[in-house]
């Protein structure tokens, strides 16, 4: 049995379904692997833990994996967790419904500066022409007071995980919101992946098929609406902070990102959304010059 | 007015020996009275009870017609952020400013009220703190070894001159010079040596005033007195 | 004394309490910006208890972080006493790694250190220490010349002996600060497991953050500030004893 | 002084990159975990003079808030030097908020005063004011008996007095803390940026933390050491010439 | 072997007068000898100079033969954690055991030793100083009032004993005393007052030794001198 570290990026809740089933009912092990889950944050990410070989695989988003390849890293993707990104904007129903990209001219809109969601919405400015004088930007932090108190009006929020909890709290109020997804606008930032490091794709190919498969067969599993109780259940232990019924919601739109479609295999690396990724990057100025991640996605 | 002490006892909290061990006396007031005795015989610790800065003794002390008792010692020290004359004149009350130049005069401090008490000698440092008690408004002033850094004859023109200027006050005088003991106080509280029996008495003293004419005899049968009684 | 400092803590939260109810209240907020009473007590019975222990995991990294952070204040302090070229270089060094903030210099604490315990202790004990530190420059610092006379003028003068002097002169000043920097030290570990650990009240703080609960933040809170007085009562307590036991009052030599 | 403090802060700076340098080179790590020299310098000059006013504007805040922690720390540590009741009270409420992390905090503070100015002047000030207070309460509890008997016995003794004589006995202690403290209000008000506004130095961190940009972290290490260094040694200057106005060494009274 | 001074003179840092004015003497060692005069004279600022702790004076102090040199006076206190006896164990050299007992002795300390300092009366605290300076390596003990708060019977025996002991060191012992001074002492180094313009002077004392028979005559004789220098 192989001992493996594999480092996910956020904490354990619900969008990580599939990587907590996947070690709860023991594919992992069944592919002779013994896999230590573990949780991630902006001060603790992957990419780092794989070169100082602290974890063997790991969980990035794809602005992080092209951020390294630019400077060197040696990253290999072997899955796209999210076929639809979870990085998207909440707004009361109160408010006009953004229907086209003009309607977001004149509104207030949170922005994590330094985040991707910044460069996301940049792009969509600069899609649809609109400059920083068309609307009002407010710098976002951890809490969301200045959203609950309307002092912005969209607010950007990971679906899946905060927009439900966002959402039930407002609906506790009698509130109503909408969820701006940039996808819908052509926009397609991939989230989510799970990555290792190139040394480990070359020098162990059997050990990372095997631990490829396992994860999304957890993730196929957690993902199948009859085994809703028991993937809630194992979620539960390793997430006791929030409450039964957010969890269920959670669950309800995690599945929505990981398999929009019922003929999407989970996993599927969707090469066209990682070119537009780096391109987005490359006309943000975040990096600084193409590093042609499409060879580095080795599904 | 008197001083009166009955069936003192005093024993400090940490330690087990009694200091003061069963003390009765008694002092008329006004005058310049002494206490004197060997080295760590209590003589500090009687004071402070007097001064009512050690609390659970056992015994009476009274105190008739003496409101304000105030506790000097030569190791007190003045701040240090302004001039010693500075801190004269701020603790100067109303009306005695002539009492201070006076004083001051008598001390001999005139050139060193402009420096920082940290910077004078030991002697000028017990003046400075003495002037500063005799300048408030006391009953009792004890002087528990307050000028005990000073050279003998202007400590000498100092007491005749406090004796002068305040007769109508009572004072304690803590000292280890016998002879002035002798000489200049009136009533001398004298213990005895711990490890001895004679306990303590109450010797009159010479009492001399300004311009006095040494009685050799007279001062050296009342030197033998006291020594006497330790 | 320490059921008065538990009561006192009683008092100042539930003070605080209902000031952010009268605001709730005045400005007519509603549920998710400041909870209500009924949503707090709700939250009060559901999450207690797991506080409660999360408060005790972190006390145990508080506890030995504030060691750590005693340790390493008297050495840095010690050896910074001297206004040398070494002394001043020792303090521009300590001075400067506390003048950077925490999370600034987290990535780097993790890439050479991993992020197991020794990170979280660390940090915590980073950000308890500096406080210490500060106090121990300035008493150790200051001569106490009337005492070190004696061993400087017949040459017995060691370093030993000069900081067991100044401690001993000081005792009371350093038993403030170390009782009152346990307070930084649970700080400083509840900011390390807020940025580090997946244990802890710290962790689910964080955690609560992430879900906007006030009210889950406000029971952190009150558990965090119980277990504290608590702490603090010992400490305080453990420190008379010291005093007394090394015999105290300095002061008392002739008054 | 300050040139000492300078190239002083320069060595340190240094060694610690070197350090960090050789385990890039040893774990032949990429640039994206540990920036080489090359990246370092590149990044060096694209982001200095943002960085350079990025810090001038942090140390706008972090004077005003170490202005503001010294008054607090006076305040709070003379009002609660007594061993009384309402001491002790307002020690306990000193401690207890000291024990909440400023991040379990900010939603509260937030919700009370929005997230401008006084957000961020108010958590630079209250990370740098506890230390400052620890030292504070150890000296104002601390009798000077040989200087205050004379006016307790003559019943002259006012607590601005007993401050007076406190603080003066123990200037060169004060000023230790003070001239330290202000790195704990740099890294507060960073902290308080970090989390809070939309400039500064800790704004620039946190950006550069989302995007895992290690060369421009060190680069903001840089400006904030260099910046701090210089700030201190003027508060040092200031601080002796304090000293020296005020008149020093109550120490060679016999001596 | 001899301790000598020439044309010193000496101002403080932040001040302006000098504290000493061209003072030249010389004293020949071993022996007790003293320095006397008036408060605030410089007997202090002196001493300091001597044991090298003053810098920065003019002229020159030789010291031929005097290789170490003691500085003691009577404020200094002794650490508080733990009984002065321990105190003294710790800094007595080896071989010197028998010495510390018999100091002990003769400076009645015997009950004292498992008190803290800061329990003692002030002379109690002055001997306990005084005597572990006794035990060191000395060959120069300058004694600044080091026995200024003790009485003056104990103060007596003390100083005799110490000519009694250590006939061979040299002392420079500064004390208000005048009797003292002129009675034990060899050498007595005076200072005149300030404002006069007597200078200083080396006046021989009557260096009696234990179980000395006074000669009142002669001792007041060596006592008008002294003053007359003043
Ligand atoms: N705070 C204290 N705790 C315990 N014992 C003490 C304390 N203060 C003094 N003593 C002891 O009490 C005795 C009397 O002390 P006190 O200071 O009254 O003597 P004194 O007569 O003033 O002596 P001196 O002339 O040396 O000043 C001494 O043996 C001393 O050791
Ligand atoms: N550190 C200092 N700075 C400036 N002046 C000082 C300092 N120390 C002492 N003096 C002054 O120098 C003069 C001599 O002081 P010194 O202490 O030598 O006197 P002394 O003869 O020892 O007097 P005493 O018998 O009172 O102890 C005094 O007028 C004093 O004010
Ligand atoms: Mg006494
Ligand atoms: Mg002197």
């Amino acid at each position: 049995e192989t001992e493996l570290n594999y480092r996910l990026k956020w904490l354990f809740n619900t969008s990580v379904a599939g990587d907590i089933y996947a070690e709860a009912k023991g594919y992992f092990r069944e592919a002779g692997l013994k896999v230590n889950v573990r949780e991630g944050s902006p001060e603790k990410n992957a990419i780092n833990e794989l070169e100082l070989g602290h974890s063997d695989f790991g969980v990035a988003s794809a602005d992080q994996v092209i951020r390294a390849l630019d400077k060197g890293a040696k990253i290999i993707v072997l899955a796209q967790l999210f076929q639809v990104s979870p990085m998207q904007w909440i707004y009361r129903t109160d408010q006009p419904q953004i229907k086209t990209l003009e309607d977001l001219k004149g509104r207030n809109i949170g922005i994590t500066f330094g985040g991707n969601d910044e460069t996301v919405m940049n792009t969509l400015f600069a899609k649809a022409g609109i400059t920083k004088k068309d609307v009002k930007i407010f710098g976002v932090r951890f809490d969301f007071t200045p959203f609950f108190k309307r002092e912005v009006d969209v607010w950007p929020v990971y679906f899946n995980s905060q927009g439900v909890i966002l959402k039930d709290k407002l609906e506790k109020e009698g509130e109503k919101v909408y969820f701006f997804n940039p996808a819908d606008f052509g926009v397609n930032f991939v989230a989510n992946s799970v990555i290792t490091s190139e040394k480990t794709w070359k020098n162990r190919p059997d050990m990372v098929k095997k631990f490829t498969a396992a994860l999304l067969k957890g993730w196929e599993a957690a993902m199948e609406p009859s085994n809703e109780a028991d993937v809630l259940m194992e979620i539960k232990k390793k997430d006791k902070e929030s409450n039964d019924e957010l969890r269920r919601l959670q669950l309800i739109a995690t599945r929505e990102l990981i398999k929009p479609l019922a003929s999407i295999k989970i996993g599927t690396i969707d090469t066209d959304a990682w070119k537009q990724t780096e391109t987005i990057m490359l006309d943000e100025k975040q990096i600084k010059k193409p590093v042609h991640v499409e060879t580095m996605l080795k599904n | 007015m008197r001083l009166e002490c009955y069936n003192l006892n005093y024993t400090y909290p940490d330690s087990e020996v009694p200091v003061i061990r069963d003390l009765s006396f008694s002092m008329e007031t006004p005058g310049f009275n002494a206490v004197f005795g060997p080295s760590g015989v209590g003589k500090t610790s009687l004071a402070k009870l007097i001064a009512g800065m050690e609390p659970g003794f056992s015994g009476k002390i009274i105190t008739t017609g003496i409101d304000t008792i105030l506790y000097s010692y030569n190791l007190e020290r003045l701040p240090g952020w302004s001039g010693t004359g500075n801190h004269l004149d701020k603790v100067t009350p109303d009306g005695k400013q002539q009492l201070k130049d006076r004083l001051i005069s008598i001390f001999e401090l005139k050139n060193i009220l402009e420096s920082r008490f940290s910077k004078l000698s030991m002697g000028q440092q017990n003046r400075i703190n003495l002037v500063r008690y005799l300048l408030q408004d006391f009953d009792l002033l004890i002087m528990d070894e307050s000028l005990a850094n000073v050279d003998e004859k202007l400590r000498e023109t100092i007491i005749l001159s406090i004796k002068d200027l305040f007769p109508a006050k009572m004072f304690l005088y803590i000292s280890h010079n016998l002879m002035e003991v002798s000489g200049l106080c009136r009533d001398v509280l004298v213990f005895g040596k711990p490890s001895g029996n004679k306990g303590c008495s109450i010797i009159g003293g010479r009492d001399y005033t300004k311009g006095y004419q040494p009685d050799k005899e007279t001062l050296d049968r009342t030197m033998l007195e006291i020594m006497n009684a330790i | 004394m320490l059921f008065r400092r538990i009561y006192q803590f009683l008092i100042v939260y539930f003070i605080g309490l209902i000031f952010l109810l009268l605001i709730k209240a005045v400005l007519s907020l509603s549920d998710y910006v400041i909870p209500g009473v009924g949503l707090i007590t709700e939250t009060f019975g559901q999450v207690l208890n797991t506080y409660f222990f999360d408060v005790m995991n972190t006390m145990s990294v508080t506890v030995l972080g504030q060691c750590i952070s005693i340790a390493m204040a008297f050495g840095v302090g010690i050896a910074g006493r001297k206004s040398s070229w070494m002394g001043s270089f020792i303090k521009v060094t300590a001075y400067n790694i506390q003048a950077y903030p925490i999370v600034a210099l987290a990535p780097i604490i993790f890439i050479l250190l991993g992020d197991g315990f020794i990170s979280r202790l660390l940090i915590a004990s980073m950000i308890c220490y500096f406080p210490l530190l500060l106090s121990v420059l300035g008493i150790m610092a200051t001569p106490v010349e009337d005492i070190e006379h004696f061993y400087i003028i017949t040459g017995r003068m060691r370093w030993q002996l000069e900081v067991k002097i100044r401690a001993f002169e000081n005792l009371s000043k350093i038993t403030t600060v170390i009782s009152g920097s346990a307070t930084l030290a649970m700080a400083g570990t509840i900011v390390a497991e807020f940025i580090a650990a997946n244990a802890g009240i710290g962790y689910s703080i964080r955690v609560a953050l992430y879900q906007s609960d006030l009210a889950k933040i406000l029971v952190a809170l009150f558990m965090i500030g119980i277990i504290i007085s608590i702490y603090q009562g010992c400490l305080e307590t453990l420190g008379e004893q010291i005093k007394t036991r090394w015999s105290v009052s300095k002061g008392g030599n002739t008054i």
